[in-house]
């Protein structure tokens, strides 16, 4: 029996999203990884962008920053660079991370910085009413893409891993015990790591793609997911449409604070101080 | 002598109230050819949708398009009745839905109870189209707009294939209104 | 009579549609609140005039690809609101420096920062002119109703192929959002500017930036065979960097000095009851049909106010309000800021008279009944 | 924690302030012990309800609780 | 004597020595001319200081880690020049909504856009101001020697510290690459201030925007066990987002009044010859080393010239060059741009007296000789 | 015989770059691929942002455009947006494309415009005297990494796949003549694609990091290039340190200025025009 | 365009006006026809030149120029 | 009487001169104990390094920091001397470099004319210390500066294991001078 109210604030609920939004299962499979990871409260700080998904750290009870859109990550680096022991998490949307904010994610992922980032990708701008997204899927609408989108889409989690990121991971609102899993392991993980949550937001893009509401979204997503292993014997046809979830890529490499502290200790050694 | 007639429509976003007071803007300027603005105020996010819905009417140029002293205020909800009845002028009138508000407000103004979301549920079988049975009750009390360009703004305004449904709506309202009074 | 061509539409659509108006082609943009209408609208309706409407992965990439469309040879604008417009800062001064006609409409909304994303404001007036680095013209303009929106994006295209000088379209969130009346002129009534030259050139002998009579150098577009060089350094006629004093200083003069050659055909004024006023009052924007009412209020109470109300923000009416230093008693200036428009006010009546402010931050419209009791207290 | 070997019945929980009536939980639920009523969740049948909690992981607004004083 | 603690070093060094001194921790940077030297030499000594030194991908990302590293405890600062300080406006805007303490270093260089990049300007004063959207307070300083940059970068520090206002420290290009003498002070004699509050506060029980008598909340940073929240949004007290327009309006008044209510504290001119003076200077950063060359030269032919040298640039000193509107006959202002203070200046003076400008936009500094030229020709 | 002069605007040479640079010579293979193809000087756009590189267009007869920092593909955009006719060739630097302009070159890669892209990669920052760049490998020394780099580098190519680039080559300056061969490939191919140039800096790299004069440093490229072929059955570690070159990634993508003339041709068909 | 069947020598062109002196001609000619003179690049060898135009291909000044009539 | 002494070094980017400037100013204000400033005008680049570095000496407080009546300009080639003759007030001195300069400027200033690059290349070996073969000249010139208190600046600011070569072009740029005295 887990008790998500303790990391509430409650006097903040109910929660500013929509009816069906997705973002609110993300946030208690995090919740659940927390749990289970048994860090103090004070010793998290959550930092997010501007989006729907954006206003989820103002309902938790950590050190929560929201700040301009698409700068998460660099707020996060100078937090993490100067304050190492605080678990860093950074919750962003698939606009604010890869639109505005996708140099400081790629760069992010370069340094392989030890940020955890929960990124919410609904495939749309929800906050500012369901305009067209670099992760909107080709030829599908948005109220800036009125005859379908004519531009191709990123694959994040691929962008990601070529951008360096030592962790990367997908899954979606719909299986919600994978994602506790995936965001438990990614914030395990001392690098930079990604946990791309796949959430339905119904009112800016179910309903102008008629996929319904949040429950028919949640059971396309149940559909149409294919654990990577399996993914891995399928060929690019037989992935079309196809959200393939599970650990993408899980490998060492050198951390930039780290490194950094490796230099500091070497000059605190070397009790090395001039002016 | 010239006039100003203020609307305030409020509830909570969903209500279809920007799209209720866009219509009496277009009755008003476009078929009745008078002046009319129609204005709204947003939550937090732009997402939500408005809560507050302001129609200005005259026969001269309007020069602020936000309400002073409201001749007409619809409140579809309780909140939304508490917030705004201290807006309404002398003698002005207030429609509030019928079941949700319970607490009525008292002052120098009418107050009519009108069940203009149970009517839509009830009678026309779509809550959503309550916007459009309340445009009915506005259309009587006000009078500031004709009815026929009421109705020729709501076919111009509403989704392609509805127009009948939110005539009857509009019908409805106008009834139920006659009813009351 | 209601005709065919008389519509209710809002702030922000009458701007996409006056942009339509006015032949804008080319349309890169980032979605913000409370601007997106603008950027949705033409995002239906460029295709089908063979335009080109784009969205951009944000602000900066957006003002880049309007800058790129205008050489080109498109009229080209996008659509902001405060964070995106500081954002937009270091590329706008660039149009600055090259002399690359764009137009940038900025639907204000409350700030600094995030501030109050669907609330009104006013507060970005200083920003439009001082926003990016180093000593630079720029135009910005303010209108206080649909109507006027329509006719001043139209203006603001047509300024800015005539000058070569960005224009910034301040609106505020309620007359981005304000639903009203637009009967549409005829299509030829409207004045639309075209960029001075769109030939074919040959080969070199095209000098981009010669200094002529009106400052302004005829332009031509990239892919008209005049191959020459654009560039945000310092540069000399010909378009190529120099580090020759005289001809910086030439240039950066020529630059700042194309708005006081023009000042007058760009600066527009309305004025209302100004004739006798006694108590004159300043205002822009939305905030101008509160102090109107006012105005109408206070003149039925037999009180001689007027209003003055540019229309043009930059370069400021200075001349049209110090005319007037003398006659009236007071001044007031309503604004949706912390008295941005006052201080210039102060100072293009040289303190001749008190300028009194009305202020307002907290994301509500200024109250004409407050502008009223002020005007009342005053005499 | 103290386990009790009695088998209780499980006890679910609803925040009527929080719960947007998005039917998530309805329709996620194996054992349909949930139903929608003027647009809120009710509970339509305890007695089916496994305590799987199926519920409570996917409503996605902190709205329903399920107590399994077993567990 | 020459002690060890005598070097001679340029502005940018003296401004990371000063940084240095004032405790600053953390560094994030994109390069550029001509300030690059600053993130150079702090990128040698942060590390040996336990410091953080990190090169950012770009200004944008380099305001945002700074921001960061303020919330997380650092004292923090980032240095620029135009090109860079226009990307950086939108989070500027947000230093000045969240009041996190930070310190921007801009070494001026010649605009609009990429303009000048090796030669100096002051162009950017109004931009310091004004840059970002909103209404917003800001402090700006400007030095004018070597020493004066050590010691200001200190005080930019004490200031950003003590009021949670970012200070802008302006250098122009003369001031970042002059070298000259420093004689460092004893360490005990710097004047240090420290965030009011970094102790482990219990709990919630810390009012992150709490209305003191000073107008300043005292800051507690992240992870020291006060767990709340900061957002760019307006906020109430609690530092959550509100639409109560009475909280708005109380959050945006405090957030600008910090400045009047500051202002002396803040607030630094040094005066030359000024007693008696008939015509009054005004001149910052490098040029007030033109102009007190002038005054010096005026007065040994027995011109009654005088100097007011703003070592704050914003809030600007309009009391203390107020103070001597009737005194002087004339004003003289040398600017590297096209006047910007100058304008101030005359409403300062609320136009009592005529002030002249004399203003260079060249990329060369403004000579002494004519400046004395122009004290002759008013004389 | 070729002649480079046609190109040239002979009044602004010599060229800025330093004795030993290795700008020049990719210029010159990129004109020699110019010239191959025989395309008009009416016809090409040649845009750039700034950097020792992007002062590359102002010595060519072309439409040249030098922007601002970092955002030369947002203007070139722009061009190729409203005139598909023209060639539209982007001259970038490492720090130019992937530091400051990381963002809009993922973007323009995913949106697959055709652009080609000729990246300058010399490992720095070479114009504002040498500071560590995005591609600054791992411990080398810079001005502003003087312990060394502690951060990892991009691999600009494979980040370019991964965004969605259709064609992705690299080419050392020492194999001037792959380089001509790759680029001429780069400007035919319709779609997003990226030649990276590896270029010495010999003056703010080669020095600091006692790498030698620009001769040394073409001879280091010359001893550590691999064909893409063989790096294929190379490993990792063997790859160390090595520079693959050819072509990296040539595939068919929806490109986005076709797709929007579709649009286009769509309504102008329909003859349907509102307003 | 002509071709005609004489061999003549190829004549190499320097420009002195931008040669920088960096010597990568010298360095990659494979005949060793240059050589670096007073910080300027010098023909050393005409006869042993090939007409390869490996010098002309890496020059990055445009400051060399091998003209083979021949080709 | 205070003085104020004014010199500019100028030629090219890479010939040192940004160095030779910091180490007149180091060798006044450090070791001489006087103000000094020193400051330079780049290109259009940073990267290319200043081609003129100007030194302001004084016994007060320096208030403008570049030249404006030159005392002494070093010109090592003929495009600085064409350029900045001009600002060498009456009676000061120009150094050229010998062979670099061919046309000599004319006016109410000294010309001197001495082959510091040749001397350091054929004498030390190294091209490279021409600037410190130049302070050697303007050492003897000028008389501002100790000799001594440029050796000790010398010492500290050439690279590491550089100084006594260093030291060897300085000498060899006084003995210059002393022979063409
Ligand atoms: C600089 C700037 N540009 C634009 C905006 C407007 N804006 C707010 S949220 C948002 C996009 C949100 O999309 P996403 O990040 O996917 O989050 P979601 O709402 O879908 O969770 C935009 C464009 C802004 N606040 N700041
Ligand atoms: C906004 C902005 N930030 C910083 C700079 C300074 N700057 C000019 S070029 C450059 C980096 C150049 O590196 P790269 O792109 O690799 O080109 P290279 O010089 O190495 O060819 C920088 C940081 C600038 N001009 N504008
Ligand atoms: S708009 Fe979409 S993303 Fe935003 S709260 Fe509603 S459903 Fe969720
Ligand atoms: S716990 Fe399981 S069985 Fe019980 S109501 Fe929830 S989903 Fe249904
Ligand atoms: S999932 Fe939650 S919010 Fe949705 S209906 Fe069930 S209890 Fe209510
Ligand atoms: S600094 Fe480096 S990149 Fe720039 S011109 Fe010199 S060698 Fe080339
Ligand atoms: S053409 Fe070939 S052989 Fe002749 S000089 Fe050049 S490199 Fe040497
Ligand atoms: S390669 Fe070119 S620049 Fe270099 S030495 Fe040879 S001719 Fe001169
Ligand atoms: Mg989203
Ligand atoms: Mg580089």
């Amino acid at each position: 029996m887990f008790d998500y109210e303790q990391y509430l604030r409650k006097s903040k609920m109910p929660l500013i999203w929509c009816a069906g939004c997705g973002d609110g299962i993300v946030m208690k499979a995090m919740l659940r990884a927390i749990h289970k990871l048994q860090i103090a409260k004070d010793d998290i700080c959550m930092v997010s962008g501007i989006g729907c998904s954006s206003r989820l750290p103002g309902y938790l009870d950590f050190n929560t920053l929201h700040t301009t859109h698409g700068r998460a990550i660099t707020f996060a680096t100078g937090i993490k660079m100067v304050k190492p022991e605080l678990h860093v998490i950074v919750i962003t949307g698939d606009g604010d991370a890869t639109a505005i904010g996708g140099n400081h994610f790629i760069h992010a992922a370069r340094r392989n910085i030890d940020l955890t980032v929960i990124l919410f990708n609904n495939h749309i701008y929800g906050m500012t009413g369901g305009q067209v997204s670099p992760t909107t899927p080709f030829t599908k609408h948005a109220s800036t893409a009125p005859y379908g989108n004519i531009e191709n889409p990123f694959d994040i989690s691929g962008l990601a891993a070529a951008a360096g990121a030592s962790f990367v991971a997908r899954a979606t609102a719909y299986n919600a015990i994978q994602l506790e899993k995936l965001i438990q392991k990614a914030i395990e993980k001392k690098g930079f790591s990604v946990v791309e949550a796949m959430t339905p937001c119904p009112t800016t893009y179910g309903r102008r793609n008629r996929e319904g509401t949040g429950v028919d979204m949640l059971l396309y997503q149940k559909d149409n997911s294919v654990p990577v292993a399996k993914a891995n014997k399928m060929d690019a046809e037989e992935l079309q449409g196809k959200i393939v979830t599970g650990v993408l890529v899980d490998r060492e490499k050198a951390e930039c604070r780290q490194e950094y502290q490796n230099l500091l200790d070497h000059f605190s050694k070397e009790g090395e101080v001039d002016s | 002598m010239s006039f100003r007639y203020e609307i305030r429509l409020s509830g909570e976003g969903g209500q279809g109230l920007v799209l209720a007071g866009k219509i009496l803007a277009e009755a008003a300027a476009i078929y009745d050819d008078l002046n009319a603005t129609q204005s709204q105020s947003y939550g937090p996010e732009a997402r939500g949708g408005a809560s507050r819905s302001e129609v200005i009417i005259s026969d001269e140029d309007i020069d602020y398009p936000k309400a002073v002293d409201i001749d007409l205020l619809l409140a579809l909800t309780q909140e939304s009745v508490d917030k705004y009845y201290q807006d309404v002028k002398e003698d002005g009138v207030i429609v509030v839905d019928e079941d949700n508000i319970k607490q009525l407000p008292t002052g120098p103004f009418k107050v009519h109870k009108v069940p203009v979301i149970r009517l839509a549920r009830e009678n026309l079988g779509r809550a959503l189209v309550a916007n459009i049975v309340a445009l009915g009750v506005i259309a009587r009390i006000s009078k500031v707009v004709s009815e026929d360009a009421l109705k020729k703004a709501i076919e111009a305004r509403v989704p392609k294939g509805t127009e009948e449904l939110n005539l009857k709506a509009f019908e409805t309202g106008m009834k139920a209104y006659s009813e009351i009074e | 009579m209601a005709t065919s061509r008389t519509r209710i539409l809002s702030g922000n659509e009458a701007c996409a549609e006056g942009a339509l108006a006015a032949g804008v082609r080319f349309f890169g943009g980032y979605p913000i609140t409370p601007s997106s209408e603008i950027a949705e609208e033409l995002s239906r309706k460029l295709p089908r005039h063979g335009g080109i409407f784009i969205q951009m992965e944000d602000e900066i990439a957006s003002i880049g690809s309007v800058i790129g469309a205008s050489i080109a040879g498109s009229k080209a604008m996008t659509a902001t609101s405060g964070p995106g417009f500081s954002l937009m800062q270091e590329n706008i001064g660039y149009a600055c420096m090259a002399e690359i006609p764009c137009v940038i409409v900025n639907v204000m909304r409350g700030g600094p920062s995030t501030g109050l994303p669907t609330m009104p404001s006013q507060g970005d007036v200083m920003q439009a002119r001082w926003g990016t680095h180093g000593d630079h013209p720029i135009i910005a303009l303010a209108p206080f109703s649909v109507r006027e929106t329509f006719d001043l994006t139209i203006r603001a295209f047509n300024l800015t192929e005539a000058f070569r000088i960005p224009v910034v379209l301040l609106l505020d969130e309620i007359i981005g959002h304000v639903n009203e009346k637009l009967t549409f002129p005829d299509p030829e009534e409207i004045r639309v500017v075209e960029r001075k030259s769109g030939r074919k050139i040959n080969g070199q002998d095209y000098l981009p930036y010669r200094v002529t009579e009106s400052g302004v150098p005829p332009m031509v577009s990239f892919g008209e065979g005049a191959r020459y060089h654009i560039t945000g350094l310092a540069h000399d006629e010909t378009g190529f960097p120099t580090n020759d004093p005289e001809k910086i200083d030439q240039l950066l003069r020529r630059l700042n000095s194309k708005l006081d050659a023009h000042r007058d055909e760009i600066v527009e004024v309305e004025y209302s009851n100004m004739d006798d006023a006694e108590i004159g009052l300043v205002a822009y924007g939305s905030t101008a049909r509160s102090a109107r009412y006012a105005v109408r209020s206070a003149r039925e109470k037999g009180i001689a106010a007027g209003l003055i109300r540019p229309r043009t923000l930059w370069p400021f009416a200075d001349r049209e309000i110090g005319a007037y230093a003398d006659q009236v008693k007071a001044w007031i200036v309503p604004e949706m800021n912390l008295g941005q428009i006052a201080t210039q006010v102060e100072c293009a009546s040289r303190f001749s008279r008190p300028v009194h402010r009305i202020n307002r931050v907290d994301g509500n419209p200024i109250n004409p009944v407050d502008i009223l009791k002020k005007i009342e207290d005053l005499v | 924690m103290k386990t009790t070997s009695k088998v209780k019945k499980p006890r679910i929980e609803i925040n009527k302030e929080w719960c947007k009536g998005c039917a998530i939980c309805v329709e996620f639920c194996p054992q349909s012990v949930l139903e929608m009523r003027d647009g809120i969740v009710h509970v339509r049948d305890l007695d089916a309800c496994t305590a799987c909690q199926l519920c409570e992981i996917r409503c996605p607004d902190f709205a329903i609780h399920v107590i399994d004083e077993d567990k």
